[in-house]
């Protein structure tokens, strides 16, 4: 939105309003779009996630408000609001109330940085990739404060649950999340999209895709890491005493971060809006982060409605025993190769600027480095795998098992 | 811009809040609280500092960086402190530092 | 000092950090305290902007919302007194008179000497970037020995911080 | 668009970001029926009266997972710099950010070894 802005601010000014005026307004019609694109993609979001759903689990999915259900989201919303709205009386009233707002403001406020396309953006800000990761901790203490203030044993445990859940699996994350900004030597989304112009990151450091991948998924709270509404084992989780539109917004600010979790990883991973004919026109590349970031979105609810829920032992034993040190190991292996490369004069100094051609040999030998590793883990989970299989078919083994899952 | 002068009032400000939280409070998690207001009081004024202080040409980090090792140093006092008192807690059933004192003769 | 975007960010600010700062010290309820502290802390990260520090007030955020209130809280819920403490204060009043003095000692010893120097006209335009500390925390001139001791420390104060709370009967 | 208009943008949209969920709940307090009763809003439990206070006793599992955190969290503080710098540092630069790390290591293995991450 730069040029919008700038364009907007000088028009105002010349029009004879006060600077600093010109300057608001611009900026309040800055934030007006970028904010419109998240606000107006999430009532969508809703329905395709419930289509989505509904055809794995061959369903038919909502089909009778609007054409193939369309509207639906819009019903539930009328719905929502002519919901009465409960607050227990036990409850801690502000925090109650606020909690809903700051977990779904926090979502939002990650749009502020994601480049749409090369010329339209909030803001490129130099520390892009930092800001993503600090503002998704406000969303981790809205968690705790609604499970706090409901006042509420179960939404108490629900949300310390929940908590732990998040805070684990933030580490393999951020440990992911170095690699992009390292190859591109920068945190600004803008130049790491920029960076991937010779290669896409994700060839040249597929694991820590996957593991990326992995850890947004438990981020977002969504299966196989589902304990936020895990409702068989939790009652509720934390947002047990919410009702009507407050809980309605525990549940749109979901369903928003998984998809613009699935933008993060286009822009870190996939070159954002870069491919065919991207600068023909900012339609085509808004376009490309568009398909990109929807693909990756479909397959996160692909493996939701296909995976079954872990207990929360497993969930923690995957990340702290196997995540979090896989994520250090690739962090290690993938900056020890690349600056020997570098160091011998194979692989350039700057991706800002580096063509295929020259980033050809980084490329192979980074891909043989992941290769081996990602062979090694598989494995190592296969062996795992095998070994869990002989346990269970020991009876006595089972009921430890049982035992040990029931405390 | 703002003065200096303001940054530094209002980090003195902080810092005598938490001076105050650390006297009088009785709770030690409340203890700790106040010390990480102090602390924070104590980076606003390097920070402050570092930004007014004239340069020249060359850069200067000291300031920047010094912030960075306050807040690693920050975060592991609340690591080790609130362990110790989830400790003492587990054995005394009390947060109060003034009843957890046996080793006093 | 006139009316400008910086100005008004620093009355801001300076609201979230004292408010929240009070909040702290006052309240009976340690959740509350916790996100009393976290309101002070943002304010704190608000001026690291206002300062042109971005990157500090990012890990600010990062590690103090997203991370130390996290333990603080669970430390509450983990050191919840059967008995409620009564007082709230010991020797209030005596704390009050010797914080107020400790205030207008910093005040007083702290604006004197600076008042009316480094007008801020005369602060440098050009501001160290990310890239810059980077550079400097690797180099055998700049920070590498604190930056090594800083792992030292953190990998120190994580075993010691285990070996403390870990329930050796459970 | 210098450094501080930027902010003042995220600024901004800071401000404006908790508005839109505002919005709608807002709305549908002026639209909703209020009916409370006492039983309605008593703190939910199965049907059953609530015993005792809310603030059950916690296991200490959540404070391990809580400091774990906290010290690979802090430790991004030089990481984030670290990675920036990456592509312009010599050898001796990554091998200084290669010990930063491996220490860090250190203490996830004695977490390890000492059982205290499994969830127990």
């Amino acid at each position: 939105m730069e040029e919008l802005c700038t364009g907007l601010c000088s028009v105002l000014a010349e029009s004879g309003a006060d600077a600093g005026l010109a300057l608001f307004l611009s900026l309040l019609v800055g934030v007006l779009l970028v904010s419109g694109v998240p606000l107006i993609t999430v009532i969508l979001l809703i329905w395709i996630e419930r289509k989505v759903a509904a055809r794995i689990q061959d369903r038919i999915g909502p089909n009778r408000v609007g054409p193939v259900g369309l509207l639906q989201t819009i019903a539930d919303m009328i719905k929502l609001l002519s919901k009465e709205d409960i607050t227990p009386t036990a409850a801690d009233r502000v925090l109650y109330n606020a909690a809903p707002l700051v977990s779904f403001a926090s979502v939002v406020l990650i749009w502020a940085v994601i480049p749409f396309t090369p010329f339209h953006y909030g803001v490129d800000l130099e520390i892009g990739a930092l800001y993503f990761v600090a503002i998704a901790s406000f969303g981790t203490l809205a968690i705790m404060a609604a499970g706090w203030a409901s006042n509420n044993k179960y939404a108490l445990l629900g949300a310390f649950r929940v908590v732990a859940l998040l805070v684990s699996y933030e580490v393999p994350l951020v440990f992911a999340l170095l690699l992009p900004v390292m190859l591109a030597g920068s945190m600004s989304l803008l130049d790491i999209v920029n960076a991937q112009t010779g290669m896409w990151f994700i060839v040249l450091s597929p694991l820590a895709f996957v593991i990326f991948y992995i850890s947004s998924q438990a981020e977002t709270g969504r299966a196989p890491f589902d304990l936020i509404e895990a409702e068989s084992e939790l009652v509720a989780g934390f947002n047990i005493e919410y009702s009507g539109m407050k809980f309605g917004m525990f549940f749109a600010a979901e369903f928003l971060h998984v998809f613009t979790n699935g933008i993060i990883m286009a822009i870190l991973f996939f070159g954002g809006w870069l491919g065919p004919l991207y600068y023909e026109s900012p339609l085509i590349a808004f376009a490309w982060l568009g398909a990109k970031g929807g693909l990756i979105y479909l397959t996160t609810l692909w493996l939701r409605n296909t995976v079954p829920r872990l207990r929360i032992d497993q969930i923690m034993a995957f990340n702290w025993k196997f995540l979090v040190p896989l994520s250090i190991a690739n962090l290690i292996a993938v900056s020890f190769a690349l600056k020997l490369l570098q160091e011998l004069g194979w692989a350039p100094r700057d991706l800002l600027s580096a063509s295929f051609g020259e980033l050809l040999p980084t490329t192979v030998i980074l891909l043989i480095i992941n290769g081996a590793m990602i062979l090694y883990l598989l494995g190592v989970l296969r062996e795992r795998g095998r070994e869990a299989r002989r346990e269970s078919h020991d009876p006595r083994a089972a009921i430890a098992n049982v035992g040990a899952a029931a405390d | 811009m703002v003065p200096l002068w303001m940054y530094l009032a209002v980090a003195a400000a902080l810092f005598s809040i938490g001076v105050f939280g650390v006297l009088a409070r009785r709770n030690a998690v409340a203890i700790l609280m106040s010390v990480e207001l102090m602390l924070n009081a104590v980076n606003i004024n390097l920070v402050a500092f570092w930004r007014y202080s004239e340069t020249g040409t060359d850069l200067l980090l000291n300031g920047y960086a010094f912030t960075a090792f306050v807040l690693i140093v920050a975060a592991a006092e609340a690591a080790v402190g609130l362990a110790i008192i989830i400790t003492v807690y587990r054995n005394r059933r009390s947060v109060i530092p003034e009843e957890a004192a046996t080793l006093k003769g | 000092m006139e009316l400008n975007a910086i100005s008004i960010g620093f009355v801001v600010f300076s609201i979230f950090t004292l408010g929240g700062g009070f909040g702290v010290v006052t309240t009976r309820n340690l959740f509350q305290g916790t996100i009393w502290l976290m309101v002070s802390l943002f304010g704190v990260a608000g001026y690291f902007i206002l300062l042109s520090a971005p990157f500090l007030a990012a890990v600010q955020i990062l590690v103090y919302i997203g991370a130390i209130a996290i333990l603080i809280i669970f430390a509450v819920m983990l050191t919840r007194s059967v008995a409620r403490i009564k007082e709230r204060y010991i020797r209030i009043l005596p704390s009050f008179i010797a914080s107020l003095a400790l205030f207008l000692i910093l005040l007083l010893g702290v604006t004197i000497p600076i008042f009316g120097a480094h007008s801020p006209e005369s602060i440098p335009e050009y501001v160290a970037s990310t890239r810059n500390l980077g550079t400097a925390l690797v180099d055998e001139n700049g920070f590498v020995v604190p930056f090594l001791l800083a792992s030292v420390l953190l990998t120190a104060a994580m075993i010691g911080a285990i070996f403390i709370a870990r329930d050796e009967n459970a | 668009m210098n450094v501080l208009n930027e902010w003042a943008f995220v600024g901004l949209f800071a401000v404006l970001a908790p508005v839109f969920p505002a919005l709608p709940i807002v709305i549908a307090w002026l639209f909703r029926p209020r009916k409370p009763n006492v039983l309605k809003s008593s703190t939910y439990e199965c049907g059953v009266e609530t015993i005792g206070d809310t603030w059950v006793q916690f296991r200490v599992q959540y404070y391990i997972y809580g400091l774990i955190f906290l010290v690979f969290d802090v430790e991004m503080v030089f990481l984030f710099p670290w990675a920036v710098a990456y592509n312009e540092m010599s050898l001796f630069g990554f091998v200084a950010g290669f010990l930063f790390i491996f220490l860090l290591t250190d203490a996830l293995f004695y977490a390890w070894k000492k059982n205290a991450l499994d969830w127990k």
